[in-house]
């Protein structure tokens, strides 16, 4: 069952790559939200009752329910186009996520470590290196946010990896990502959005040598 | 004694407080302060020819052995008495500028000029690797900022940062010197040098000092920085450089010599090529110049030359065991030494008495004022003989003994070194031609004849305040040319003690006979010419005596433009030295069509092709590669999250083989 | 006690942020300074005591939170200078963040454990977006931005670092994760791991740090920043950085990827002073240069790292007697620019005239950041270099001093014409020369240049022992 | 005391030997043998004109130059007797005092402020330069090939007569005989007779002195052809043979001088200026060619 979820958390990763409407990645991200609800409940069963209330209020409320509604704001507010500015083109951002993919799963495979679950390490140093791609390949703020969104959750989706016995690693990785999450999506967002009306990244890189 | 070190080192920052003449009066008598606990003991070492270093260690700084040794007694001295002078110089030379100048920035000088004395006094006496590198950086730093005393004009903060460049890059050849001397034996600084010169390979820390003392001497092709920073400097300023800052860099390459215990050949033959070629190129360029102090910043770098000519012939004696060669050689480059900080200082303050009192340093705008300022003229004209090596005066004497030691040296035997004295020596005596041919030029077209160029106002003597130390420096040009042999003692006390050779110190040669009679000729010469000049005015006593205008073959409308300029004294040279240095002429050509010609310019300006090599062309080279590697700070975030993600994979793809 | 101190600083940055009252935000950042000396001394005199879990005050951290004391101090004093002329809510804004910033920085300093290190690092990030945007322009949101969102993605990073740690330990409560007993829990653990989490670690924290590879945002953050923010930005901002990196390649120095580590600590340090030295010859910006200039000697620090043995004890006085220089530099860079008007180099000139006392401040700063003895900077390079000819890498220290070398000429032909050039475009507001501004930088100054002659013991005992290296 | 009698004799007699050379060559009458001597009495019991431009240099300048050349003769040795002066080393000594006077000399032209003077004083001041290396190049080839080190003990040590130091002596003369003809500006450096300044070195430089000065500089060039001459004779004449031979040999050589130059200044025209530099060059070539042969002799 984790294997499907898992293998369902990819390919919400591959369709990040090349999703070309920022709508798309609002509901992206829900779903991601969900799928790491799905998976940790699944994986954390001797979990206490306490810590498991606070992962599940993490992953339903806050990454399935309110980032995606925070994102639908910023987009209705901002009135975003539909299609966003890459770097980069599409079929080059393709196959570098393949590439990175392979990459992954080799660094997964040479780590040779039994205890730990291939799939979790692969999917979540995919995760991270996808995150970092949506940064690295566009030129959009809000495409920046969603990148930093996915690599969050392949923190958390790392952090399930490491399991049962260490509560304390995810829960300050949760904190983090709320901590974080709120002050870049309803702090800094929106300000830059007044400021610059477009939220072109164009109008943030002045500062350079 | 220590105590009273730091009470002046604390003292000396009281400068920034007090204004006007109290300012000067403190550094007078901080100066004096530490030249009374520095000097006499300097003397003491030299005069009773002490072999026993005299050994103290302080305990503020934690224990630094302090040696105190005839050769760092000998450069005491030196200091004290250029920067004594400079100091005496300094007031009337900067009353000029007053207005222009900041405050802060006389007071800056006064301290960098104490701070650059206390340098100077602690490298002739430290020995270990980190305080003789501080000592040696805060005599850069505090010589950079004399420099850049009139940093107003972009020129001289330009010259004052390539000084700055070209230190820390001589100085990073010492850093490396002395780090290597220390991990290789355990023993730091130059007694660790001494250990590490025995061992095979040990070269090699001789030649990374050798580089970091030359860039600081100004030896070619090391030498880019002087001529550039003399002009950009008060007057008085460049008279301390060139007179003993720069030697402090000779100062290093002998005290490393005294580290040496055998291999003496190779480094004094690469000493003696190297110094052949900076005095014969610093002269050659010299003579190009019409700026009076750049000029003289060329002519230093020839009397450094002159000065390796010594001390190679005498590393070259050492090895073939010949202590006529090693005596000579050293003798004739220590005295040079104290030669060149005497008529080099004098020919700067004197120059800078010009300055002051006509505006410009151009000798081609320059002419006729030694009618308004004879006493200067008459400095410079004798600091000119002396630069010149002519008798009866000091430069003579120690090119005297270099040349005999060049002579001596002629015994060996050998062919290889039999052409190489001949060759220096030939090079030597057109160095002095040359020097001779370029102070003529000097002397005869700043001082004599009419006045070229609108001056902006008319020339006045000097005030006392700037002659006094100028007639003092020329008391002992004369005194050194008729009495050499105290002076000669003298040093042979310091070679025996520091370089370790088997000289007896009064052999039959040269003992105070020679010498005696040297100057005894020279006085004779003097006597002569007094005489002849009195026999004259003897014979011209009630006779008839006219003046009238200089005879113009016959034309008559002559005028002060017409006069030979700088340049055109020196064009003949210039087609003969041609091929080795190339001028850059700047005119506007008249045209055909050209019938009423208007004003027109002229300007001719040598370019130092050892400069445009060896500096600016890879100077250029590594700013433009820098400007084209500058590609990071684009301001564009998914670079800069892109620069994280190509480090890791570079990062794992290296420790994937194993580089990392 | 610790915990006491770090709910002082949560309820004094609430209270400011409440009240938002221009004088009462500044007597509560006062009295807040109180506390800190009151903790700092506590620290000093509990030194080597393990007083907490999650805390560990050893000699790192005692030499780490007395500068912190100090530079706090100095920064709260220049800082009230600037904030004269700013409404409440901003002042109060500063405040908070300085007082967040100074909490949150004392907790990095002293813990033991690489999860609450982690979060204290973390937390210093927003206070710090508090004093960034003070100015509230469009490149003030510019640098906070950028600062803000690459920490976090740093932070994640290196948390992901973490993760693998973790993942090499059977158990991972939190007195596994303390950096003492990490040391031995590692020395079996497969090096792939360990390299990998080392990586991220090293790239997330080099946000802070101010090296190769995320350094660009700090450069950024210093440029808009008032410059006494600057100044704490610049310095004990990267110290904290710099410590946190320390205390992990600490741990792995006992790893069996030891070596490996130190050869990235290079790897990174060199093109750090690479980057520095390129920039240094491109900028034109006072302010930026100067924060180029920190990137170059967390380079040094770096590559310090990287050689070991002495080589550490060098990084660290490195960072120590930076802290003091560049601090300086910003704080006098502050008062030049409310002169002046601007940061820009070129327009501007004949400071020796128009603030003579910060004229030769800045001078001496210039001096002393160069590493040009009498500079006290000149004896982490002594160390350095020493280390490494003994060592015998004679290519990497050539390479370095080159780079050194155009670091030196970028910075003194830029600042010169500052300090001598007449310029008809300067323009003067003579209101703002305040001599006595200057007597913290002269302080400062002072004390590096002292450091370069007097080696004190008890300082350098307590640096012997935080390289873990015995006298 | 008979070096210094030597020297003088040469500079009573050459001066007189090279007008009366010149003369009978160009079938002239001309002047007698000792009318440069008349001419420099003349002068003596002249007043004094000179220019308003100038100034004390231009009044000490010609003690000093004669001060000087009177001085160097004293360096001269003749048949194993030194000079009133000798020491180890003495010839360097020599060539300085030379230079001074040549110094003074070229600033006393500048004194005048004239722009003749100023070409004549660039070109002394360039071909005395040129000189110098030449002199010390033979110098020190004499006395690699003797092992000696002073003026009197190089030449006296012709008793070991070999081939190879006579065939060096001869060049040497040779050169000494060319460096002479530079230091005195004649043919075919320089034309003391043309009435074309511009083209002048020496007589262009005393344009502006007049009575004793002009007497002065006058009597220290005839010095320097006794001393040039009186060195070549040390050079060539062996030191074995016998006093009153050698002084007759000595003769000789000062009236083969004297010819010498008189017949050159009839029969060669002076160089082009700018040929002057090759000239003075091919004398310190020569000068390394005798080094060579030194160098041949010692192995």
């Amino acid at each position: 069952m984790t294997t499907i979820l898992i293998l369902a958390f990819s390919l919400t990763l591959i369709y990040f790559t090349i999703t070309e409407r920022f709508r798309t990645y609002a509901i992206l991200t829900g779903m991601q939200g969900f799928l790491l609800f799905a998976i940790s409940v699944i994986e954390l069963e001797k979990i206490s009752t306490a810590n498991l209330l606070f992962i599940i209020a993490e992953t339903v409320l806050f990454k399935t329910i309110l980032v995606p509604f925070l994102l639908m704001r910023i987009i209705r507010e901002m009135k975003f186009p539909r299609v966003h500015k890459r770097a980069l083109p599409g079929y080059y951002a393709i196959i570098l996520a393949s590439a990175l993919l392979l990459l992954s799963y080799i660094t997964a495979v040479s780590l040779g470590n039994t205890e730990v679950d291939r799939l979790y390490l692969t999917v979540s140093l995919f995760a991270m290196f996808t995150g970092l791609l949506l940064i690295i390949t566009h030129k959009k703020i809000f495409s920046h946010l969603v990148g930093f969104l996915v690599l969050e959750n392949a923190v958390f989706l790392f952090s399930l990896t490491i399991g049962n016995e260490m509560p304390m690693l995810i829960n300050t990785a949760i904190l983090l990502d709320i901590f974080i999450s709120v002050l870049i999506l309803g702090a800094f967002a929106t300000r830059i959005g007044r400021a610059t009306e477009s939220m072109e990244s164009e109008d943030l890189s002045q500062l350079k040598d | 004694m220590e105590t009273i070190f730091v009470a002046v080192l604390f003292l000396s920052f009281f400068l920034f407080v007090f204004h006007g003449r109290a300012k000067y009066y403190l550094t007078f008598v901080l100066f004096a302060v530490t030249a009374i606990f520095a000097v006499t003991p300097a003397i003491q070492v030299i005069v009773s020819g002490l072999q026993v270093p005299y050994t103290y260690s302080g305990s503020l700084t934690g224990g630094i052995n302090i040696v105190l040794d005839p050769m760092g007694a000998l450069f005491i001295c030196m200091i004290f008495f250029t920067m004594l002078m400079g100091l005496l110089y300094a007031p009337g030379y900067l009353k000029n500028d007053h207005a222009s100048v900041p405050l802060t920035t006389r007071s800056l000088h006064y301290f960098s000029y104490l701070w650059l004395y206390f340098a100077m006094l602690s490298i002739s006496v430290v020995r270990e690797g980190m305080p003789f590198l501080i000592a040696w950086e805060i005599m850069t730093l505090s010589s950079f900022v004399l420099v850049i005393y009139y940093g107003k004009e972009r020129t001289i903060i330009q010259a004052s940062i390539n000084y700055l460049i070209q230190m820390h890059i001589g100085f990073l050849f010492l850093l490396a010197g002395f780090i290597l001397v220390e991990a290789k034996t355990g023993v730091p600084g130059f007694d660790g040098l001494k250990v590490y010169l025995q061992e095979p390979g040990g070269q090699v820390a001789f030649w990374l000092f050798f580089v970091g003392f030359a860039v600081k001497a100004g030896f070619i092709p090391f030498h880019t920085w002087l001529p550039e920073a003399h002009p950009a400097a008060p007057t008085h300023v460049s008279g301390i450089m060139s007179g003993i800052m720069i030697k402090m860099g000779i100062f290093g390459i002998l005290r490393i010599i005294s580290c040496m215990s055998g291999d003496y050949l190779v480094p004094g033959v690469i000493i003696l090529v190297l110094a052949v070629m900076s005095s014969l190129y610093g002269v050659m360029q010299a003579i190009f110049q019409h700026d009076l102090k750049r000029l003289l910043a060329w002519h230093s770098i020839e009397n450094i030359g002159i000065i390796g000519i010594g001390i190679g012939a005498g590393l070259i004696g050492l090895g073939m065991h010949s202590p006529a060669l090693a005596f000579l050689g050293f003798a004739g480059g220590i005295l040079h030494v104290l030669n060149h900080s005497l008529f080099k200082s004098l020919l700067f303050f004197s120059a800078g008495s010009v300055y002051a009192a006509t505006g410009t340093r151009d000798i081609n705008l320059l002419g006729g004022i030694m009618k308004k300022m004879p006493m200067t003229a008459g400095l410079f004209l004798l600091a000119s003989m002396a630069i010149s090596g002519l008798p009866p005066l000091n430069g003579f004497i120690s090119e005297f003994l270099i040349f005999s030691g060049l002579f001596s040296g002629l015994a060996s035997h050998q062919v290889f070194y039999i052409i190489l004295f001949i060759l220096s020596i030939a090079g030597l005596a057109l160095t002095g031609g040359l020097a001779a041919f370029c102070f003529t030029k000097a002397f005869g077209i700043t001082f004599l004849g009419n006045t070229r160029g609108k001056l902006l106002h008319t020339p006045e003597e000097a005030p006392v305040g700037m002659l006094l130390p100028q007639f003092i420096i020329g008391l002992i040009i004369v005194l050194i040319g008729i009495v050499p042999m105290f002076f000669i003692r003298w040093i042979g006390t310091v070679i025996v003690t520091s370089f370790n050779t088997s000289i007896p110190v009064d052999m039959p040669m040269f003992s105070g006979r020679l010498f005696g009679l040297i100057g005894m000729i020279s006085g004779l010469l003097i006597i002569l010419t007094v005489a002849l000049l009195l026999v004259r005015k003897l014979l011209l006593s009630g006779r008839s005596i006219k003046s009238g205008p200089t005879w113009g073959c016959g034309y008559t409308a002559g005028n002060p433009a017409m006069q030979y300029t700088s340049t055109s004294f020196a064009s003949d040279y210039a087609k003969l030295s041609s091929p080795l240095i190339s001028q850059k002429q700047h005119y506007q050509r008249i045209e055909e069509k050209d019938i009423f010609p208007d004003n027109r310019t002229y300007e001719v300006h040598s370019s130092d092709g050892i400069k445009e090599k060896v500096i600016d062309a890879p100077g250029r080279f590594i700013t433009g590669m820098m400007r084209r590697l500058a590609v990071l700070q684009t301001g564009k975030m998914h670079h800069y999250v892109l620069y994280a993600l190509l480090f890791l994979i570079a990062v794992l793809i290296l420790s994937l083989f194993n580089l990392l | 006690m610790m915990i006491a101190y770090f709910a002082t600083g949560a309820i004094c940055t609430g209270l400011v942020l409440f009240f938002r009252r221009k004088t009462l935000s500044m007597v509560i950042a006062g009295l807040f300074l109180a506390v800190q000396l009151f903790i700092t001394l506590w620290i000093i005199m509990n030194r080597g005591h393990q007083v907490s879990l999650f805390f560990e005050l050893d000699e790192l951290s005692v030499i780490f939170v007395s500068i912190l004391f100090l530079l706090a101090l100095f920064m709260f004093y220049h800082s009230n200078r600037l904030l004269s002329q700013c409404n409440s809510a901003s002042c109060s804004i500063y405040h908070a963040g300085f007082i967040a910033l100074v909490t949150s920085l004392t907790g990095v300093y002293t813990s033991a454990n690489l999860t609450v290190n982690w979060v204290f690092l973390e937390a210093t990030t927003l206070s710090v977006a508090a004093l960034i945007y003070h100015n509230r322009t469009i490149r003030a949101l510019e640098a906070t931005w950028k600062y803000v969102f690459i920490s976090s993605v740093g932070i994640a990073l290196a948390y992901i670092g973490i993760l693998f740690v973790s993942l090499t330990l059977k158990s991972a409560l939190s007195a596994d994760m303390s950096f003492s007993s990490l040391g031995t829990a590692l020395q079996q653990a497969n090096p792939l791991y360990l390299k990998l989490a080392f990586l991220f670690v090293l790239i997330g924290y080099s946000a802070k740090m101010e090296i190769f590879p995320l350094y660009t945002i700090g450069i950024d953050a210093n440029y808009v920043a008032p410059a006494p923010a600057s100044a704490f930005i610049s310095t004990a901002m990267v110290n904290a950085g710099f410590i946190s990196i320390f205390r992990l390649y600490k741990v792995y120095a006992l790893t069996p990827v030891a070596a490996w580590s130190r050869h990235v600590m290079v790897l990174t340090g060199v093109v750090s002073v690479a980057i520095a030295a390129i920039y240094m010859l491109r900028v034109k910006n006072y302010k930026r240069m100067f924060a180029y200039s920190t990137l170059e000697h967390m380079g040094l620090a770096a590559i310090g790292l990287g050689i070991g043995g002495a080589g550490i004890v060098a990084a660290i006085l490195q960072v120590l007697i930076h802290s003091f220089a560049k601090s300086a530099v910003f704080f006098q860079l502050g008062q030049a620019h409310r002169i002046l008007k601007t940061y820009r180099i070129g327009k501007t000139g004949g400071y020796m005239h128009i603030h003579p006392a910060g004229a030769i401040a800045m001078l001496t700063g210039t001096v002393v950041l160069t590493a040009i003895p009498p500079s006290g900077l000149f004896v982490p390079e002594w160390i350095l270099f020493s280390h490494m000819a003994a060592a015998g890498k004679w290519v990497l220290f050539a390479l370095v001093v080159a780079l050194l070398t155009l670091v030196i000429y970028g910075i003194f032909s830029r600042i010169l014409p500052l300090l001598y050039m007449e310029n008809e475009r300067t323009y003067v507001d003579g209101r703002y020369v305040i001599p006595s501004e200057t007597i913290t930088q002269y302080f400062l100054l002072a004390i590096t240049i002292a450091l370069c002659f007097i080696h004190p013991d008890f300082l350098y005992r307590l640096i012997y022992r935080a390289a873990g290296i015995s006298l | 005391m008979y070096p210094i009698l030597l020297v003088i004799a040469g500079a009573i007699f050459i001066p007189g030997f090279i007008a009366r050379t010149r003369s009978i060559s160009a079938g002239r009458k001309g002047p007698g043998m000792f009318q440069h001597l008349y001419n420099v009495r003349l002068l003596l019991r002249k007043g004094n004109v000179f220019s308003n431009t100038s100034g004390a240099v231009q009044q000490v300048a010609p003690s000093v130059v004669l001060a000087s050349v009177l001085l160097s003769a004293f360096f001269i040795p003749f048949a194993g007797k030194p000079g009133l002066l000798s020491f180890s080393y003495d010839f360097v000594f020599f060539a300085c005092i030379l230079g001074l006077s040549r110094f003074w000399m070229i600033i006393a032209a500048l004194d005048a402020g004239s722009s003749f003077e100023g070409m004549g004083a660039s070109r002394e001041a360039l071909y005395g330069m040129l000189a110098e290396p030449a002199f010390f190049l033979l110098v020190g080839a004499l006395a690699l090939i003797t092992g000696h080190d002073s003026f009197v003990s190089i030449f006296s040590s012709g008793d070991t007569f070999n081939l190879g130091y006579y065939f060096a002596a001869l060049l040497g003369a040779y050169i000494l005989f060319n460096i002479m003809l530079v230091e005195n500006s004649r043919i075919p450096v320089d034309d003391p007779r043309t009435h074309l300044e511009l083209t002048m070195i020496h007589e262009v430089m005393v344009l502006d002195l007049s009575g004793i000065d002009l007497a002065m500089v006058q009597i220290a060039s005839f010095l320097k052809y006794g001393i040039f001459s009186s060195l070549m004779a040390g050079s060539i004449i062996p030191a074995n043979w016998q006093l009153p031979v050698q002084i007759a040999a000595a003769f000789g050589i000062l009236a083969f001088t004297g010819i010498a130059v008189g017949i050159l200044e009839s029969f060669k025209a002076r160089n082009r200026l700018n040929k002057n530099f090759q000239y003075i060059l091919t004398i310190s070539a020569i000068a390394l060619l005798v080094l060579i042969l030194a160098l041949l002799t010692l192995q």
